[in-house]
């Protein structure tokens, strides 16, 4: 059993409060990525899973057990740091060795399992050398590895690609992804990165300043945005946010076309419509935006363009190989089920 | 002129020129005194008459000398119990106020203010410490207990460790400082891997602290080398009525070079053992870097 | 014309030399000296290295030690035997002074001299019921007397000081190997003469004074003699008069001065040393000339007198010493009779051969050889330091 | 809910062994531990400064408290003129001499961290090997230096051999090394000269290991004795170590004077310390001591 | 005048060469992006052209002016660095004016200039700061500023962006281009990110080891990719290479679908197929490739899959919302028009 639950969890250094009481529920095997801005607490959450730091309120279970009191070695987790905290004067084998250095395994096994693991992450040739001589990718290997030697019941990951290269970014989360669908164990994964964040989480969890903000697949994420936060967040570039208000039962924006979304709200309510520049883009439905093109992007088989209206920019998609020129007034469009209707001073969604 | 100069050759006069006095200094007040001292290693003088050329005659003399070879080896003592034993200590000291928040400050004062206070008036004071009764305070101690009269200073076999005392003491707090620096600078998520992993205190003392630290490690080791090779504030101090202790038993060869030089005024001598002291100094140096930098 | 002088730091020694300087300049206005002096630890140092870079005095205050060194290199110069004619030095100075002579003509000559006496504490000698000792056998029973232990044994306080670190080489040399019956050196000093039966009872009665189960001392107690005696924890003490004014100074200490103890048949023998003024080879010209009035000057008589009142170091004429006021002092009387009896070793190295003294000792006490063994290295040992000495300026 | 209340009422937590951290008590002990250890490193300080407090006659007698203490030797070695003299030329000669080597050794280290030009392995070599020159071997011809160009009695005569270090020009390259190279790069194409690079962008750059220097430079200087007394002819000139050994003479030597004397220098330089103390760790971490 | 030639640089560091002679010639007002893979000779370049490092051989023309023995600051250009290169202990007004620091300027006017540059760069309320109190993007700028100040004749920009993070980068970029477009001075731009590269450059040069790959236009180098490495670094996720051979003057492929695409070539010749993953999709088309899906990485809009087939994985575009299952059998199809064609031995473009 390694479902992992925390419970109001609450983390104050000396006055500041950095976590407000969150509570999360993970399941066995599960892939949680916890993602935000930086500074919202995801390296608190995952130092108080990992029981490097004291939870001030709240409860963490592991398996079922309240493992608060519980120190680091005790909660069969395993963790990989963002510089991969590999030692630089061990080689690889060692490194790998070094999480099992306290198990009950005879020397053999120990071997045989240090061997297993690095076969898995294909590092077999690699065993002897030092740290010194390995890419940042192959380091990063070695830090999973330390980890799963262990075959703990809980992956924790913080931010373990940061600091790759976007090649070698794109590619190692690919290999953990797959590790996770082979070994199968409970992983979280905390990353300020909303691409790593969708690619790869079977949830994901969006936290601001102490504050989950919103759980759910990555499709949920992306389609249902909780918030405008969640929705801004997600998603690259960000969803576009219209101002509107609500008359006679219809929807009016800027720049003045009224759209009939079947809301039942009161006259004259303010509302935010995002929507995202990939279902934004040239054309002759009920204009969301008028304005000339500001900036092109060609990003090859489409173009980002940048269209200003009303004091602000929106950014929309169109053809990459035809794409309007810069200065162009053009008239943008979206389907209106692609429209995300969010309560202007809340933030939080209305459809 | 210059400006037709490559940018690289623009560079390289721009070195030069930084350390053309730089340069000119170590040339004139380093090299140029250090081979004159090992010409007048070949040579007699008593500073007050003449030079006259001996040849190897100081060497052979040095060589022949009883007292030079004990104190060859009262040198290598001070570096052979020195360095570790201050090594140890100042490391232990320096692993604990690490991980001391309250009053930090002011116990690291604590333990560099040996550092920062006069080495003479220092031995003096060490020196006192070390009297039997009625003066001493140690023997004091030991009296009152009822226990044996504990011959410091006035013992072949233990004047040198008595002396080797205040100078570890006072360099302590020096290679504390150093050792708090390299241990601030070893990343926290090691630990924090470590503590995860569950491995003990110990392992992760003689697995990650101690060979993270290896360049600290060297950077003491050869530096307070080099200073127990060259001691002598303390042993001058400590023994002034008697330099170099009971039967020579303390005396390093610093000393034997000062003595010679300015007591017996025997330069040529003087500036033998010096040329053997810089020999010395210069072959142990590259030892440590060699056997602490590999493996 | 300017001349400079040197000499050590001591307060009153710089304190006399300005009333001389004074005085000088008052009766020589063309003449300035100017005086400059340095710690006592490093003056021999600062010295040797000052004068052969031709930096330095044109009248430099020496130990007569030291005297055969600067004369083999040639760095001071004869005094003008019109100014310092010898005979009349011979007659006028304490005999001890010819070993600054060289044929007929003095290098350099002391305004002042200084001996050995024996310092008692008058407390510890009444507790004790004890007199002033005036033969080394009444010195022993007093010492003994004065000894106290504490109940594991250890000293507490000393009936005498001891260690050939301080004044104890020289009185061993001069005084107890001449009382019983030796000759320290012989060959003008060139020689070591000591190791024979008369050096050996004289190691044998030094040594008995701090081994064996009826010690009266210890080598080392309270680090060092002086400091011993002066904090009232030994009873007899022996030390030049330099000591003198720092003991005056001592609070809760009553003290007195008594001659060197004399042998059953009353033979006695002091040690004498001395600091002399010599013209450097610096001065040439009228420097030469002003120099030659002031050595003149500090050399004579009223100069030695002032030196007596200031310092408290002894006339190196007896016609100013051994008046009567001087010698029956109390407390100048014991050194100044002393001298009459005194001799004065030529040193090659003093530090060296007190080094040897010092081992001498250390051999006996800290491996336990036997006396006529380290007498016989310490004689060794002399010897070749005198050889290395003799040989080199020789050549 | 609270933390209290949720703990008691958890069966997990009757499961759970490792009874709580006793760490508070392992912090004790160790603080406990440290501070005696502190107190023992500070006791000979202690007696020097009981010392000072003494009467001579007081001085053999080793008691931590003196029966009389007062404060004459300070007024007696305060009221002599001498010692402000001294104390100033210490304070003239370890301020010049550690400002020197804060400018030459961090231009030399400067230059040979971030210069490429043939000779600049063997020019860091050789200062380097200056660090195994004893000082005792140099003492004899720096003096006739001195002499044969007028240095000596001159504070340049008592400077001179120390205005360079090769401990220093090490410590500095080590230093220089964490300075990105773009910073210098920057500042070329903005068309600054050398010179001004080195003293606009790179200097400021390594203030806390300039700090740290400092204070080494400074220490060694304030407390050096063998050259001082050396080269120094007149009392005027006396650093305050050597004034201070001449509180000695032949007779005696006035232990409480010096004691005071050591007492009061120890002053500038804890004040020199308490400053930049928050520099020194953090400079030789910047130093990253790669040897 | 402010175009710039390059001609036959060749660098040498002690026996390795590290350019071998590459030439290039730049218009006034044009934003070249230098782009490769690490350690191809991109920075290299960019020093050599900066006057940070000499040339070994060839020339480097700056309006008109050989420039290879002047100092960088006589060269009338002026660099942002990739880690910004700005003074932590200056104040962002003495940062910016440093570049103005040899200028014969009144103090009154550099001050003037300052607040100018401040202006564009919307830093006015940051003058006063210290970098520390700054954030990246704003780091950026302050570095930028200080280029700016001095009015160069060429911007050399290398890699300015990779230390921000995905967000502030795209924001950035944009910033970038718009300051071109409205200062129009010329700009050399380096990178590795080819989106960056695609997005700002009016033309993009290709590097790899030292050797110049493809100079065109972002559009150029997309769809008309010069060889297969230029192809496989352009877009992202990269082209899907398949090996094909030519038999009867068709193209058959692995899956064994013959493709008639008009070439005219020998029969067996030995061609690669690239196709890009936008172009590749499950469908009823010829079958490209014919596999079960390996991962799925949902983007959102739409998701990626990785199809395993013949040993080798390419990777296809699905529909966000319906795509298929891990381990679902799919075939995948495109547009023949959308295929390139390249000889399998050099790599060069066949079509
Ligand atoms: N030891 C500490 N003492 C005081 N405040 C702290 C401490 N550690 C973290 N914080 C504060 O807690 C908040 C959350 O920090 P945390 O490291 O969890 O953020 P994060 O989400 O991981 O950010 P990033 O993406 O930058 O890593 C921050 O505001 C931080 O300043
Ligand atoms: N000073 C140098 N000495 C020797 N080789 C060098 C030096 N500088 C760069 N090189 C080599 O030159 C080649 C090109 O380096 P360069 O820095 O131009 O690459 P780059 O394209 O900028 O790569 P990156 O994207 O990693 O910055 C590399 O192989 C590098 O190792
Ligand atoms: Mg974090
Ligand atoms: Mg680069």
């Amino acid at each position: 059993m390694a479902d992992l639950a925390i419970r109001n969890l609450v983390k104050r250094y000396d006055k500041t409060e950095v976590l407000h009481g969150i509570s999360l529920d993970v399941e066995d095997g599960e892939f949680v990525v916890f993602v935000g801005p930086s500074g919202c607490g995801k390296s608190t959450t995952l130092r108080l899973i990992a029981g490097l730091e004291d939870a001030t309120q709240g409860e963490i279970v592991i398996g079922g057990r309240v493992v608060n009191n519980l120190e680091p070695k005790d909660r069969d987790i395993a963790m990989v740091f963002q510089n991969y905290a590999i030692y630089p004067h061990m080689t690889v084998r060692k490194n790998i060795g070094f999480g099992l250095r306290t198990a009950k395994m005879s020397k053999a096994d120990k071997e045989a399992r240090i061997d297993e693991v690095a076969g898995i992450l294909g590092m077999t040739d690699l065993l002897a050398r030092k740290p010194s001589q390995l890419s940042g990718g192959q380091r990063q290997r070695v830090a999973i590895g330390r980890a799963m030697v262990r075959d703990p019941a809980v992956f924790l990951f913080d931010e373990p690609l940061s600091n790759l290269d976007a090649q070698l970014r794109t590619q190692m989360r690919l290999e953990i992804k797959k590790l996770h669908q082979r070994v199968g164990n409970t992983i979280i994964f905390v990353t300020h990165d909303q691409v790593e964040a969708m690619t790869m989480a079977d949830r994901i969890v969006i936290m601001k300043d102490g504050h989950i903000q919103q759980v759910g697949t990555p499709a949920e994420v992306y389609h249902k945005p909780a918030n405008t936060f969640v929705a801004g967040f997600i998603g690259a570039p960000s969803m576009n946010m219209l101002s509107g208000s609500v008359s006679q039962g219809k929807l009016r924006l800027g720049s003045g076309t009224m759209l009939d979304l079947g809301l039942d709200m009161a006259e004259g309510r303010a509302v935010t419509v995002g929507v995202r520049p990939e279902d934004l883009h040239p054309g002759d439905g009920p204009a969301l935006v008028r304005g000339p093109v500001t900036v092109r992007e060609p990003l090859g088989h489409e173009t980002l363009i940048y269209v200003g209206a009303e004091g602000q920019e929106v950014i929309a998609k169109a053809d990459g190989r035809t794409p309007p020129e810069v200065g162009q007034e053009v008239t943008l469009t979206a389907a209106v089920e692609t429209l995300h209707i969010f309560d202007a001073a809340t933030g939080d969604a209305l459809r | 002129m210059y400006r037709n100069l490559t940018i690289r050759q623009k560079q390289i006069v721009w070195a030069w020129a930084f350390l053309a006095i730089p340069i000119l200094f170590y040339t004139v007040i380093r090299f140029y005194p250090t081979g004159n001292a090992i010409l007048i290693s070949f040579q007699d003088w008593n500073l007050l008459g003449d030079r006259t050329w001996t040849g190897f005659d100081n060497y052979q003399t040095l060589f022949a000398d009883p007292v030079f070879w004990k104190v060859f080896r009262n040198t290598f003592v001070y570096l052979l119990i020195g360095t570790p034993v201050s090594l140890i200590i100042s490391f232990v000291i320096a692993y604990h106020l690490d991980q001391v928040r309250f009053m930090h400050g002011f116990l690291r004062m604590l333990y560099f203010l040996p550092f920062m206070t006069s080495a003479v008036a220092m031995a003096w004071v060490w020196r006192w410490f070390y009297q039997p009764v009625p003066v001493g305070l140690f023997n004091n101690a030991l009296a009152s207990m009822g226990i044996p009269q504990f011959p410091f200073l006035q013992s072949t076999t233990w004047a040198l460790p008595s002396v080797l005392a205040p100078a570890v003491w006072a360099g302590l707090g020096f290679q504390v400082i150093i050792f708090m620096a390299g241990l601030r600078a070893i990343p926290r998520s090691y630990y924090e891997a470590a503590r995860i992993d569950g491995v003990s205190w110990w392992t992760v003392l003689w697995e990650i602290t101690l060979p993270l630290l290896k360049p600290t490690i060297v950077f003491i080791v050869v530096f307070s080398s080099i200073g127990f090779l060259r001691i002598f504030d303390h042993v001058f101090n400590m023994t002034t009525n008697n330099p170099g202790g009971p039967l020579n038993s303390t005396k390093p060869l610093v000393l034997m070079i000062y003595e010679t030089a300015f007591s017996a005024f025997d330069m040529g001598y003087a500036a033998a053992q010096t040329v053997v002291l810089f020999l010395v100094l210069l072959v142990v140096s590259l030892i440590q870097l060699r056997i602490l930098r590999d493996s | 014309v300017e001349i400079e002088y040197w000499q050590y730091f001591f307060d009153t020694r710089v304190e006399a030399m300005e009333t001389l300087i004074e005085n000088f300049e008052a009766a020589n206005p063309d003449i300035t000296v100017k005086m400059t002096h340095f710690p006592y630890a490093d003056y021999r140092t600062k010295v040797a290295a000052a004068i052969p870079a031709g930096e330095g005095p044109d009248v430099v205050q020496l130990f007569y030690g030291w005297l055969n060194d600067y004369v083999a290199a040639d760095l001071i110069q004869p005094l003008p035997s019109d100014v310092f004619p010898a005979s009349k030095i011979d007659a006028e100075f304490f005999p001890m002074v010819q070993a600054m002579k060289e044929g007929d003509q003095y290098w350099a000559l002391p305004t002042a001299v200084r001996s050995l006496a024996l310092f008692y504490n008058t407390r510890l000698l009444e507790e004790a019921g004890v007199e002033p000792p005036t033969t080394l056998d009444e010195m022993i029973a007093a010492a003994k007397a004065m000894t106290k232990r504490d109940g594991a044994g250890n000293l507490t306080q000393v009936g005498m000081t001891a260690g050939m670190t301080a004044q104890d080489h020289h009185w061993w040399r001069e005084g107890l190997v001449r009382q019983f019956g030796g000759e320290p050196y012989v060959d003008d000093y060139q020689t070591v003469n000591y190791n024979n039966e008369a050096g050996l009872e004289a190691l044998n009665f030094y040594s008995s004074l701090f081994m064996g189960d009826d010690a009266v001392t210890s080598i080392g107690f309270m680090d060092e003699p002086q400091a011993a005696f002066k904090a009232g924890r030994a009873g007899l003490h022996i030390d030049g008069s330099f000591r003198i004014g720092s003991l005056e100074g001592q609070r809760g200490l009553n003290w007195g001065v008594t001659e060197l103890p004399a042998t059953a048949d009353g033979t006695q023998s002091n040690y004498a040393s001395y600091w002399v003024n010599a013209i450097t080879t610096k001065a040439e010209g009228e420097k030469y000339d002003a120099a030659v009035k002031f050595m003149e000057y500090i050399t004579g008589d009223e100069a030695m007198q002032v030196w007596l009142d200031v310092v408290g170091e002894l006339p190196a004429k007896p016609s100013v010493g051994m008046t009567d006021e001087n010698a029956s002092d109390p407390v100048f009387g014991p050194f100044i009779r002393g001298l009459e009896y005194a001799h004065t070793t030529k040193f090659a190295n003093e530090s060296g051969q007190r080094q040897v003294m010092v081992e001498m000792v250390e051999r006996m006490t800290l491996q336990g050889m036997s006396a006529e063994d380290s007498l016989a290295i310490a004689a060794e040992a002399e010897q070749k330091i005198l050889d290395d000495y003799y040989k080199s300026a020789s050549n | 809910m609270a933390v209290t209340e949720i703990r008691p009422t958890t069966d997990a937590l009757l499961k759970t062994d490792a009874p709580k951290k006793p760490a508070n008590m392992g912090q004790i002990i160790r603080w406990t531990l440290l501070f005696l250890g502190g107190v023992a490193m500070v006791m000979p300080i202690a007696y020097m400064i009981s010392t000072s407090l003494k009467w001579p006659h007081e001085v053999y007698n080793l008691k931590l408290i003196p029966d009389e203490p007062h404060l004459e030797n300070y007024t007696y070695v305060l009221e002599d003129g001498r010692f402000y003299w001294w104390f100033l030329n210490s304070m003239i000669i370890a301020v010049i001499t550690t400002v020197c080597n804060v400018i030459f050794d961090s231009l030399v280290g400067y230059t040979l961290c971030k210069f490429r030009f043939p000779g600049r392995y063997i020019v860091f070599i050789a200062i380097l090997s200056t660090l195994m020159i004893p000082t005792e071997m140099l003492v004899i011809p720096w003096y006739l230096m001195s002499q044969q160009f007028g240095w000596l009695d001159t504070y340049w005569g008592i400077m001179f051999p120390g205005l360079m270090t090769a401990f220093g020009t090490f410590l500095m390259k080590q230093f220089f090394e964490t300075v990105p190279d773009d910073f210098i790069e920057a500042a070329r194409i903005d068309g600054l000269n050398e010179l001004q690079i080195w003293w606009t962008v790179a200097m400021p750059l390594v203030k806390p290991a300039l700090a740290a220097l400092a204070i080494f430079v400074f220490l060694g200087n304030w407390t050096a004795f063998i050259w001082p007394l050396i080269v120094t002819n007149s009392v005027e000139m006396y650093t305050l170590p050597v004034g201070l050994s001449s509180f000695g003479d032949e007779a005696d030597v006035a232990w409480e004077l010096i004691m005071t004397g050591a007492a009061i220098s120890t002053i500038p330089t804890l004040i020199v310390f308490l400053i930049f103390q928050r520099y020194i760790i953090q400079g030789v971490v910047m130093a990253g001591l790669k040897g």
